[in-house]
């Protein structure tokens, strides 16, 4: 078996992006997002990031708000049924805190085509998905002036060919997502990488093979031995993965199937902060700065909220959590 | 005496008597979730819902968040990814109905959930398609839920995220048929606040098929607050819900009112 | 959940089979082949199929042998280390046995990229794999003339294209396989066609969702409670299932991981029988034509043969068993 | 006295030495799998052994007698399929090694496992690829093993079922280098009965490197064994095996003689 031991501390997670880097952020809208790792991202003051995920959440929404977004290339960025992501929508509502912010919208199905070829070597795979709609309408696409001069954006957003092989049908050509760096939060790590991830696995192992660089935070790192025995349901091989951090909770505010729900007194506070620059730089200021480690984070957020949020073991999920932020009731 | 269920209940109600027993249904965050899970605990008991996140024939005991939520996922006998559910399912075209939500619908059914305005710069940027698109594009059947406001229901929508009937040709330059972009399937129904709307198989334009007459709605309320001209000749009243819809919807499929907003 | 309940008896797997039929047979060479269902596609007289497979093992040169195959597509026949393909081979090198029987050749990623393209429903896909090699010499096609005539062939063996998005690397565009029928044993699968299959899937996932109709035997037909205990390991949901058929030992002679090993006994006199076409007859007279039935099939195999192969239960194989053939001791 | 080691040990132990620890090595069912379970039971323990049905990072108590074998996944940590294994690892070219057999190679390290004579009417055909056309185009690098005849060792392979160093260009009417195919990688070495062979770093063409003296072997014997004339100027003897090496080979790597026929 491989040998090498991957293990690093949380802090050491900024050195492996770089300012500049496409980064796929795993897991789905607001379940299993590397949160602690993007807030680590953001204390560094990483810059100039594009964001490739499928489909983002808060945490996207919070990169693009942190100012470490100059493109985001996607499907979704959203908190589902929480809120709207104020940041992003700014972006494009307000033209004067664009800062040359550009997106490039796509499709669940596209986006999930095009990190498979990403993870197979292929520079493009067909798809029969977007034809008749205006995601591939060439003026309105929003990486336009990037392609052919940005190295990190494709040369076009499609191309149509006509099948050669069978009944001759129009098809699309897509071209690959090639991430710089994958970033991963998944219940199990072992030293070695490998991962173990239940109840979704999302496009994780498509996005950690893509990636020239990957790294996965983990609820706990367990031991071989443990990984052998659940190997049918282990999901990323070692071999795939550069580094592992374990982090409990670093999936928080996103939920964790097995291990806890989403945290809605999060989603309150943020959707009302985020709503414009000022509270938004103050909410950084006390959620991120401030406690100035994750697990500073934890420790604001408090064992009674972990407590509320802990996922019921027969369930997955908590049985007793309320989610309607309107009528939230406060913990302390 | 008045009613006792809401406009939301009564589209809830009439979306989920669109599915059917044995079919495969794609659904969307949001209410979609909610009019398929009250139809799976109806009179649709084997009917196979799927989630394009991670879901497959979901029969959840307490009501999914989101597509991925872990609630959805609750004892079933398989955990997909999007690869699966989408390209493997969809893009072969193996589901029998999408079921959708959005910001926009037009007359043939073109959906906008991507932003109202210009795309470069929105008056309001939503989230994105997520698989609105996809779903729309490949399922055999698309139907749609929405309010019913004349800012949605509009003449033509301000970007195509999720193609209808007539949508945009192969050189993004004009409008033609679906069919003429290689799309089977196509929308179904536009189940609204107000009634269900189908689309006429010759035209393929919407028409409305039943108007919420028990709530106090008539058919001139609903060309009020449609801006397209609206085919009204066929309009009949819609049967209310049952007491067992409104007990199921009420205390099985939301009881927290997250969806229902009670 | 789904109420359907799809099993069926063996007896019936061939009315799901018609003559010309393109059937893929899961599997890996001597693992996990679908040989109760061979077996009774045998005993139908079932004519002119056209055999995919990635790769193919005793079953397909069995099958061959018995004049039920017209073609075959795929990237091996064999019996791996146990000895040579006869039957296959001879319709190659004795002209005289050849009626009609073409072959075309692949490679095992190529194959896979095939039926993965198959499963997303796209006609092609493209790969880096093939180029240099003369599995793509036009002049060496051995479907060359069946290309544009026959409906289950793809109208030509590749394409080149030049990738418009990155790199510009000349990539090869190959047919997706688009097979009639799908043939698979595994361990367990449930009354709906949910399918259960450890220590190995191979490309039995992506055939069944490629296929017009999928046939599963298995092991065992288990509870849909017992499927939900072990949700990460089932691999192919019954709404991609036709038909189950409860069928122990439906593999023999080749292995099933946890359940049992490869029968050398069988491997052995299979192998001098297929060395000429008259003793294969005697064979098939003896084998599969005489017990009438896989039941009379097993019974004429034996309980101690049987439970000489049979798995060690932590080991996943026979630690006992011996695998030379021409060192292999009688059990009667 | 006679060294108490056959051919067939020290063409595995010569494989089994060029395989470095920590390498991902992509095996092919056969010979290939002894040799790189002894690298690994010797002096490779980090070496990442794969194989194209199923294993990755196999470690296996018992020998496998195919690359599906359960053996070949006793206490691996994931069960890929080839999709994973040659698609996403082999394709993107994140393997270091593959490692091979063959019917025929060539001077410059084309492999046929196809068939030997014409295509369409063969003197002998073979089982086929399976995934060596794939190994051989895409491994960082490739390691051949195979028995020293000159039937084997031909002026031109009758069919190039795996690319080498000269392989068919892409209109199949010419041969030309595999990086005018788009080819990465190449044979690196030839590990025969006789010797082991590398290719020449600006013409690509085989050339001896060590040869067996101690069992016998004489480069004339290569000579004659090899039907295309083969620079020996750099021959040099090959290391016997050290005991390690026998007893790891005989006693926990191969002890039925499945492979190695004792």
């Amino acid at each position: 078996m491989t040998q090498t031991r991957k293990r690093i501390p949380i802090e050491r997670v900024s050195e492996f992006v770089q300012d500049g880097d496409s980064v796929w952020l795993g897991g789905w809208t607001v379940v299993r997002k590397p949160f602690a790792m993007a807030y680590e991202l953001i204390r560094a003051g990483k810059k100039n990031l594009h964001l490739v995920n499928n489909p983002g959440g808060p945490e996207t929404d919070l990169l693009v708000g942190c100012g470490c977004a100059a493109k985001t290339e996607t499907n979704y960025i959203g908190h589902e049924l929480f809120g709207h992501p104020y940041n992003f929508r700014r972006r494009f509502e307000q033209p004067e805190s664009n800062q040359g912010f550009r997106h490039d919208d796509w499709t669940v199905a596209t986006g999930s085509l095009r990190i498979m070829a990403g993870a197979m070597g292929i520079p493009f795979i067909p798809t029969k998905f977007l034809r008749g709609s205006d995601i591939l309408n060439p003026e309105l696409d929003g990486f336009r002036d990037l392609r052919g001069i940005d190295p990190k954006v494709p040369k076009r957003k499609f191309m149509m060919l006509k099948d050669p092989f069978w009944e001759g049908e129009e098809v699309v050509l897509i071209p690959a997502i090639r991430p710089d760096v994958c970033l991963i939060h998944a219940q199990e790590a072992g030293e070695d990488g490998t991962v173990r991830i239940t109840g979704g696995l999302f496009l994780d192992y498509y996005a950690a093979v893509a990636a020239k660089i990957t790294i996965v935070s983990a609820e706990k790192i367990v031991s071989r031995e443990a990984l052998e025995d659940t190997r049918e349901e282990n999901a990323i091989p070692g071999e795939a993965v550069d580094a592992v951090v374990e982090a409990p909770f670093g999936a928080h505010p996103t939920a964790v199937h097995g291990c806890y729900d989403n945290d809605p007194w999060w989603f309150r506070d943020y959707l009302k902060a985020s709503k414009n620059e000022g509270t938004m730089q103050k909410w950084v200021d006390e959620w991120i700065v401030g406690p100035g480690s994750f697990k500073g984070y934890l420790e604001k957020v408090g064992a009674r909220r972990l407590g509320k949020i802990t996922a019921d073991p027969e369930l997955s999920y908590s049985a007793t959590i309320k989610r309607r932020l309107d009528k939230l009731e406060e913990v302390n | 005496m008045a009613p006792n269920y809401s406009r939301l209940e009564m589209m809830v109600v009439a979306a989920s008597r669109l599915l059917c027993d044995g079919e495969k249904v794609l659904v969307g965050t949001g209410i979609p979730l909610v009019a398929a899970i009250l139809a799976k605990k109806t009179h649709a008991r084997g009917m196979v819902m799927v989630m394009e996140a991670v879901a497959f024939d979901s029969d959840p005991e307490s009501l999914p968040f989101c597509v991925a939520d872990p609630r959805a996922v609750y004892r079933t006998t398989w955990t997909p990814t999007s690869a699966e559910v989408m390209c493997h399912f969809l893009q072969s075209g193996k589901i029998d109905v999408g079921f959708l939500g959005g910001a926009q619908v037009d007359r043939f059914g073109n959906l906008n959930s991507t932003c109202i305005g210009a795309y470069g710069l929105p008056e309001k940027r939503f989230e994105g398609s997520g698989g609105a698109s996809d779903i729309a594009s490949l399922a055999k059947r698309t139907i749609i839920i929405m309010n019913h406001e004349k800012r949605r229901f509009v003449e033509r929508v301000d970007y195509i995220t999720s193609p209808g009937w007539k949508c945009r040709a192969l050189d993004w330059k004009s409008d033609v048929m679906r069919a003429d972009v290689g799309l089977d399937g196509g929308p179904h129904a536009v189940v609204s606040t107000l009634g269900v709307m189908k689309f006429d198989p010759s035209s393929k334009e919407m028409f409305v098929e039943t108007y919420y007459d028990d709530l106090g709605v008539s058919i001139d309320d609903i060309r009020h607050m449609t801006e397209f001209e609206i085919d009204l000749s066929r309009a009949r009243p819609m049967k209310p819900p049952t007491r067992e819809e409104l007990a199921v919807l009420r205390e099985k499929v939301d009881p927290e009112g997250i969806y229902m907003r009670y």
